[in-house]
């Protein structure tokens, strides 16, 4: 049987800097293909000049045996690929019915049918278990449900290829067991899937073979079953890092305990979400926040770093209660913020990697407002090569760079203020194995070197792996706060489900 | 803006406008004689409606997330054009500046969408372009329409007893509405605005909606023009000047965002009313003869009033924001 | 139907529909308007179109609502009026034309509307040209600034100018282009076009502001006006008159904008009944080296 | 940690010159430079000094407004009023000096007043641009739109729309002095615009108002004061029309409510746009809108000089701000 889809020899270039060489992807008649590679190795690319959102400069694309050059995504469209972006690509102010249905909108007389879109906007996201008011705009609701709308949408239309590029770095693991339910329902109808995700043990839990790349090549083809992670990782890293599967459960400084918490946020509450938080951070301590989707995690945090609001409650920083009222007065404080959405809330995309990187460091880099280029530009190089950014130069715009890249950037736009105190919301979404786990070792370094950090972490394996302490909040309370031995997986998601009122009364005890 | 308040703000943004319009009609009738007299509804009606037409089509623009400074010197094309094909009758006439119009904005439409030069910038150059084809074709002067073909019927005559113009603006206006909530093109135009981007990748198509909203601009600004020549009898190369910004203004307090993504047919026409209503309410005061306004104190006040307006409706949207939050 | 007659009565509710109010002259006329209101104990509901034909149009309908007695209107244009002046007669009140007039095979003086006072735009050209002509015996490269593109005004004194030197082969108009009626914009075409056409030796420019900013502009290109470049205009402006005492302007064709006293006469001999001739003319005067010095106290 | 790092293969840069780079980064110069040739070869008089002279003092205000006018747009926003701001401090300046408004101790403190209070003024209407933008939260079109709307009616009621004629060469030296034979406003224009390019480049500041208008979220979020930036940055653009203004009347011997600034919003957003500043925001050259300027200001003298009727003058401009904008957008896609 021939198969659905071959990309061969795709060759793609931007402003001269080669993105793909070569490259080749072939995905059989319902089977479900992973699609994997570092950070920048060029899958979203790769993806993007399927679906006719970037002109290939050399190779050859055929669709259901025959030659496929789709001109824009309306056309592969048509052609039965449906695609879900790996930045959330919908259409905010508009209700979540008119994001389902944009583009096949059901029609009687003529004119658009509400009723029948509206029945089928919900019956579409009751297949994830999801029963909201689809008339409202879809910005109302929080990031996951966003990406299971864009998920329903692809999924809506009758394709013979869904795409889905990173559709679980925003979901929980009950979502995420959702979504497999569908990709096998969808496997079942003999539709294809293309799977790209950095999270492993996804790929093994719903995908047939695997497609890996490295520098824009792709270095091996194979049936999923016949690698091991090891293997995996070994040919998208293009060597052996035994250190990143090496789960080294020391989390922080061990001494921190017995020092003054360098936060104390005591029964913050902010607009409808958060109504009663409490936790602390202490110098040297990696503490994790963790809480179902829509928990208040974010919420929580923002306000605390002056982002939004608090109606009431009391925020320590660094033992002074000098009120923040702004996020400039927290950055002067001492404290740094890394916001989950980096799309909207991260990157300046006109500016530089170098202006990026520098840009809350600013103030502290300028003598009498002028900038000290000079410093600027040695701090920059230093923080490129020990995160391991790949930019093909200072001066590279950040918009050109790929996700895991410019998340990288963000984390050392706060690392390189020599911060009290880093808040992480999401650090490692979207970001590869081999990043992730420098990533986590960075910030457990510059946790022994006595930086506080709240992280947040839909991913309990890694909150669990990285933070010494865990607060867990549920319907925006404090549910339970963890600690030593307690810090397991098991408990963390007990709490999440149940609550742990012991344990949150021994917190305030 | 927080995401819970969206319709709310929208909500009020209507309502705002609607509450200013009554208020404004209320202070008319009580302070001014003859103010909501048949004749002073009619002929306020009668000249607004070209504006009206020209804020249509802004309100779709600028729903798309771009604007068109072009639509005042287009009328004033449209206005020439028509009234040189006037002595053909009625409906070369109509076609005419039509399509003067409609030329201007695929103009626009094409410089847009292919050479990806943003809409101000264009539109800006289009505004100076058709103003100067407009006077090449008058030869610099009015151009007299023909009084003989029923021509001017389209400015100056009435159907059951109310204004031509105000009829066409009314039908306008239905189909706007319509072609806004009822097809999938005034949801494309919505989904653009909100994001080009993403309603490029869901497979929408952008380019073409875009083009068409230009277009569609365009083509209100000539049929504006055509009533333009035929209320007052001639072709006139200098007029629409400052139609543009009375449009985005009118837009803007009607509650649609300047950004995109969000905007409403119904309360861009109170808009324009409310606007409009300020001229003739203006007259109306110096003609009580208590103070005599110069021109001058004129333009200070209808730009304090635009203040008060705007500022009444940010708050509005910033208290619901903080009540929803 | 017949023009609407006007009641006699001690006092009138008048309407003025001003054209714009951006150039001295006009505020002038509206100054003028105003006192003889005052004096006289009228009313005077005044309007402003900012330019726009359409819009004075719109004014004069709100001021038939509003029920005045007599409008006098300072039409904008010729033809874009003549709806106006329909409703104000179909609405049984007369109107009076002030300093333009309006499209006379479409309406007429004594059928549709009471009279016109005023002067002739073309006219001033000619007379501009007159004088021009004289001065430099009938040899001339002449730079013209001409006022907005597209204005009466402007096409009136153009073509008055422009007919009466095509007689006069020596007399040439090599560059012509628009200086918007302002001083500014004036000064800066004149200085382009004396950089283009050096040889140039006349300059006419459609109104005082852009005479004066050309005299600028001569001077700054190291000219001496009214020597090497003669110099004349339209209006009649206190600076004009005091550029021809200095020797810098060779004449200036003066549009009076004096128009209260002779308008609100009109308005008394209509109301008692009086057949007005169809056009007053408002005295136009003529201002040179050999008056300005006397008559610059009474300029605007 | 910096060892894994090393695993990445160097990142390889373009080797080979882009044309399509070079048009976008030298779009505006080329266009100029095309500009300058053809004048040579058609406009009479053109390669003469009184040349250079006449289009150096032409161009200063539309290059003096529109600097302030990068800044603003710069930062995602844009300012309408600024004509109208300049017509206000230009009927300002002759009633302080005629001594209008207040009787003067000297003549002296009358001119020195003069161009102090009317740019300060300006500056402060400029502040309030700012604040409606920025407190109110009004769309910056809305809230530049009413001053554009009500600040020159302001202006011609402190005149009552008269003109005020003078003749002052002290104070005038701002619209009419030279030094050592260079026109002074000239100087004025160069020394803003290198403070201002310095400024967009070198300070926190320029970062800041870049940052603003490439990602107001995020730069809100990087501790940047949106808030104060934005004020600032509207009111600079209003100090800058306050001078503008002056030079204007300064070199006319008089001021003019009506007419001051009248248009000048729109040549600045022109000039800004074909000197290649985004006009969403986030990205903006100074040097760019100068250059931007000078070839509007090139057109017209070309257009003029040849005798091109003003309609077809019109079109031509128009034809050319696209051709520029165009040269300038190459590279997007
Ligand atoms: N629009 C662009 N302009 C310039 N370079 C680009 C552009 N888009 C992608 N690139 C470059 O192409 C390479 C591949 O990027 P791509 O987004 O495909 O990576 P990816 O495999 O999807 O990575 P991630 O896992 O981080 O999403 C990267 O080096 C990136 O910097
Ligand atoms: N004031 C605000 N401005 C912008 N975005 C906001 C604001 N408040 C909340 N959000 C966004 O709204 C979404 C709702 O939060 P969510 O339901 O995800 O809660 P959460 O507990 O933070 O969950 P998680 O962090 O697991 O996504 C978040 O994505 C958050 O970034
Ligand atoms: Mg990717
Ligand atoms: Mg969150």
């Amino acid at each position: 049987m021939a198969p659905l889809l071959t990309m061969h020899g795709i060759d793609k270039r931007f402003a001269g800097i080669p993105a793909l060489r070569a490259a080749e992807l072939v995905v059989e008649k319902g089977e479900v293909h992973a699609l994997i590679g570092q950070n920048g190795a060029g899958k979203s690319t790769m993806i993007k000049i399927l679906t006719g959102y970037y002109r290939k400069d050399a190779g050859e694309i055929s669709f259901d045996g025959k030659p496929a050059e789709f001109s824009s995504p309306q056309d592969a469209q048509r052609a039965g690929i449906s695609t879900i972006y790996q930045e959330i690509n919908l259409v905010p102010y508009r209700s979540v019915t008119e994001n389902i249905c944009l583009g096949r909108e059901k029609r009687r007389f003529g004119l658009l049918d509400w009723p029948a879109m509206h029945a089928e906007a919900r019956a579409l996201l009751a297949r994830f278990n999801i029963d909201i008011d689809v008339h409202r705009p879809l910005m109302a609701y929080p990031t996951a449900i966003q990406q299971m709308v864009a998920i329903a949408r692809a999924i809506g239309f009758e394709a013979r290829l869904v795409i889905m590029d990173e559709p679980t770095s925003s979901l929980d693991e009950r979502e995420v067991e959702v979504l497999f339910g569908v990709i096998r329902q969808l496997k079942a109808a003999g539709v294809s899937v293309i799977f790209v995700s950095h999270k492993l043990d996804e790929l093994y839990a719903v995908c047939d073979r695997v497609t890996i790349m490295r520098d824009g090549r792709t270095v091996q083809v194979a049936p999923l079953a016949e690698l091991s992670r090891l293997d995996l990782v070994t040919a998208m890293l293009g060597r052996e890092l035994t250190q990143v599967l090496q789960d080294g459960h020391d989390a922080g400084d061990p001494d921190s305990e017995a020092r003054q918490p360098v936060l104390k946020v005591a029964n913050l509450a902010v607009g409808r979400k958060v109504r009663d938080v409490s936790f602390e951070v202490r110098p040297g301590e990696i503490v994790g926040l963790a809480g179902l989707l829509g928990a208040g995690r974010t919420e929580s945090v923002r306000a605390v770093f002056g982002a939004d609001k608090p109606d009431a409650g009391t925020v320590t920083f660094a033992g002074s209660d000098n009120r923040i009222a702004a996020p400039s007065d927290a950055i002067r404080a001492g404290m740094g913020f890394c916001s989950e959405d980096r799309k909207l809330e991260g990157i300046i995309p006109d500016m530089s990697v170098r202006e990026n990187l520098t840009l809350a460091l600013m103030p502290q880099l300028a003598r009498r407002g002028i900038v000290d280029e000079g410093r600027s530009q040695e701090i920059v190089d230093r923080f490129i090569k020990r995160l391991g950014i790949r930019c093909a130069g200072p001066e590279q715009r950040i918009r050109e760079l790929s996700g895991g890249n410019q998340q990288k950037v963000l984390l050392a736009r706060w690392l390189c203020m020599n911060p009290k105190l880093l808040i992480l919301d999401e650090p490692t979404r979207g970001i590869d194995v081999g990043a992730k786990a420098e990533i986590l070792s960075l910030i457990r370094e510059l946790a022994g070197q006595g930086l506080g950090v709240l992280m947040i972490s839909s991913e309990l394996e890694e909150v669990v792996e990285a933070a010494s302490r865990i607060f867990v909040l549920r319907d925006g309370h404090t549910a339970a706060e963890l600690k030593g031995d307690a810090v397991n997986e098991q408990s963390v998601m007990a709490a999440m489900a149940h609550g742990h009122e012991d344990s949150r009364e021994e917190a305030h005890g | 803006m927080n995401p819970t308040t969206l319709k709310l703000f929208h909500g009020i943004g209507r309502y705002g406008v609607l509450l200013a319009l009554l208020a404004l009609i209320l202070v008319g009738w009580l302070r001014y004689e003859n103010f909501l007299g048949a004749f002073n509804v009619l002929s306020v009606l009668r000249y607004n409606s070209m504006f009206a037409l020209v804020a249509l089509g802004m309100c779709f623009v600028i729903i798309t997330g771009g604007i068109d400074l072009s639509v005042g010197s287009t009328a004033a094309l449209g206005s020439v054009v028509a009234a040189l094909l006037s002595p053909y009758g009625v409906l070369p006439g109509l076609l005419g500046g039509l399509a003067a119009g409609l030329a201007v904005g695929a103009c626009n439409a094409l410089i847009i969408t292919r050479l990806n030069i943003l809409p101000f910038i264009t539109t800006l150059a289009t505004m100076l372009a058709a103003s100067g084809c407009a006077l090449l074709l008058a030869e610099n002067q009015s151009v007299s329409v023909s009084y003989e073909s029923g021509f001017t019927e389209l400015g100056q005559g009435d159907f059951l007893g109310f204004p031509v113009p105000a009829w066409i603006a009314l039908v306008a206006y239905l189909v706007g509405s319509l072609v806004l909530n009822l097809t999938s093109f005034g949801r494309t135009v919505l989904a653009i605005g909100g994001n080009e981007d993403a309603a490029r990748l869901m497979g929408l198509p952008a380019t073409r909606v875009k083009a068409l909203v230009y277009l569609a601009s365009g083509g209100l600004a000539g049929l504006a023009g055509v009533i333009l020549a035929a209320q007052f009898g001639a072709g006139q190369p200098i007029e629409g000047v400052g139609w543009e910004l009375f449009a985005i203004a009118a837009v803007v307090v009607g509650g649609t965002l300047l950004t995109g993504g969000v905007g409403s047919v119904g309360s861009t026409l109170a808009g324009v009313l409310l606007l409009g209503l300020i001229f003739n309410i203006l007259n109306f005061e110096n003609g009580l003869g208590w103070i005599s306004l110069s021109a001058y104190w004129q333009s200070v006040i209808r730009g304090a009033f635009l203040l008060l307006v705007v500022a009444i409706q940010a708050r509005l949207s910033m208290r619901a924001e903080e009540a929803a939050s | 139907q017949d023009l609407p007659k006007l009641k006699q009565k001690e006092k009138y509710k008048v309407g003025f529909a001003q054209t714009e109010s951006n150039n001295p002259w006009r505020i002038a006329q509206t100054e003028s308007m105003k006192a003889e209101a005052a004096k006289l104990g009228h009313q005077l509901v005044y309007t402003d179109a900012a330019g726009s034909a359409a819009k004075q149009v719109a004014d004069v309908n709100s001021m038939i609502a509003q029920g005045v007695d007599l409008i006098f209107l300072a039409p904008r244009e010729e033809k874009p009026l003549i709806p106006a002046v329909m409703a104000a007669k179909k609405a049984g009140i007369p109107v009076v034309l002030l300093d333009r007039n309006v499209d006379q095979s479409l309406a007429k003086a004594g059928r549709d509307y009471v009279t016109f006072i005023g002067s002739d735009f073309v006219d001033e050209g000619k007379r501009a040209g007159e004088a021009l002509t004289k001065a430099v015996n009938g040899n001339a490269k002449i730079i013209q600034l001409e006022g907005t593109t597209g204005s009466s005004p402007a096409n009136d004194r153009r073509k008055g100018f422009e007919d009466y030197i095509k007689a006069h082969p020596g007399m040439k108009v090599v560059a012509s282009q628009s200086g918007d009626f302002a001083r500014d914009k004036g000064r800066q075409v004149a200085e382009t076009l004396l950089q283009a056409h050096p040889d140039a030796t006349a300059i006419y420019a459609h109104n005082d502001e852009m005479a004066i900013g050309a005299i600028a502009a001569l001077e700054a290109a190291g000219k001496k006006p009214g020597k090497d470049v003669i110099v004349v205009s339209v209006d009649g402006t206190r600076d004009a008159l005091q550029a021809i005492i200095d020797g810098k302007m060779l004449a200036t064709v003066a549009c009076n904008p004096k128009f209260g006293p002779k308008a609100f006469e009109t308005l008394a001999r209509y109301a008692k009944g009086e057949k007005i001739e169809p056009w007053v003319i408002n005295t136009d005067r003529f201002f040179d080296k050999s008056n300005a010095t006397q008559l610059i106290a009474d300029a605007y | 940690m910096a060892e894994s790092a090393t695993t990445l293969p160097p990142a390889q840069r373009a080797p080979r010159f882009d044309i399509r780079l070079g048009l976008t980064r030298y779009g505006a110069w080329i266009a100029l430079a095309m500009l300058i040739l053809v004048n040579l070869a058609v406009t009479p008089n053109f390669a003469t000094w009184q040349t250079l002279n006449v289009n150096l003092t032409q161009v200063c205000t539309i290059v003096i407004v529109a600097v302030g006018m990068t800044l603003v747009i710069a930062t995602g926003g844009i300012d309408l009023s600024v004509g109208a701001l300049m017509a206000i401090a230009g009927a300002l300046a002759p009633l302080i000096f005629l001594g209008k408004l207040f009787p003067l101790p000297h003549p002296a403190v009358g001119i020195a007043l003069a161009f102090v209070v009317p740019v300060l003024v300006a500056a402060a209407l400029g502040w309030f641009n700012g604040w409606l933008v920025t407190r109110l939260r009004i769309q910056p079109i809305i809230a530049t739109l009413v001053l554009f709307i009500a600040g020159r009616g302001i202006a011609q009621v402190f005149t009552n729309g008269n003109l005020q004629v003078f003749n002052l060469p002290s104070f005038q030296f701002i619209g009419l002095g030279r030094v050592f034979g260079i026109p002074f406003q000239a100087i004025l224009m160069v020394v803003i615009v290198a403070a201002a390019a310095w400024m967009l480049r070198r300070t926190v500041f320029g970062r800041q108002i870049l940052a603003i208008g490439g990602n107001e979220k995020a730069a809100r979020l990087a501790g940047i004061p949106v808030v104060s930036v934005k004020q600032r940055v509207y009111l600079i653009s209003g100090l800058l029309s306050g001078i503008a203004g002056l030079i204007v009347i300064a070199r006319n011997s008089a001021a003019d409510a009506n007419l001051v600034g009248l248009g000048m919003e729109l040549d600045a957003i022109a000039a800004v746009a074909v000197g290649g500043t985004l006009l969403t925001g986030g990205r903006a050259t100074v040097i760019g809108t100068l250059v931007g300027a000078l070839i509007i200001q090139l057109v017209r003298y070309t257009l003029l000089a040849n005798g091109v009727p003003d309609a077809a003058a019109l079109v031509a401009k128009a034809v050319i701000i696209v051709l520029a904008v165009w040269l300038q957008r190459q590279s997007h896609r």
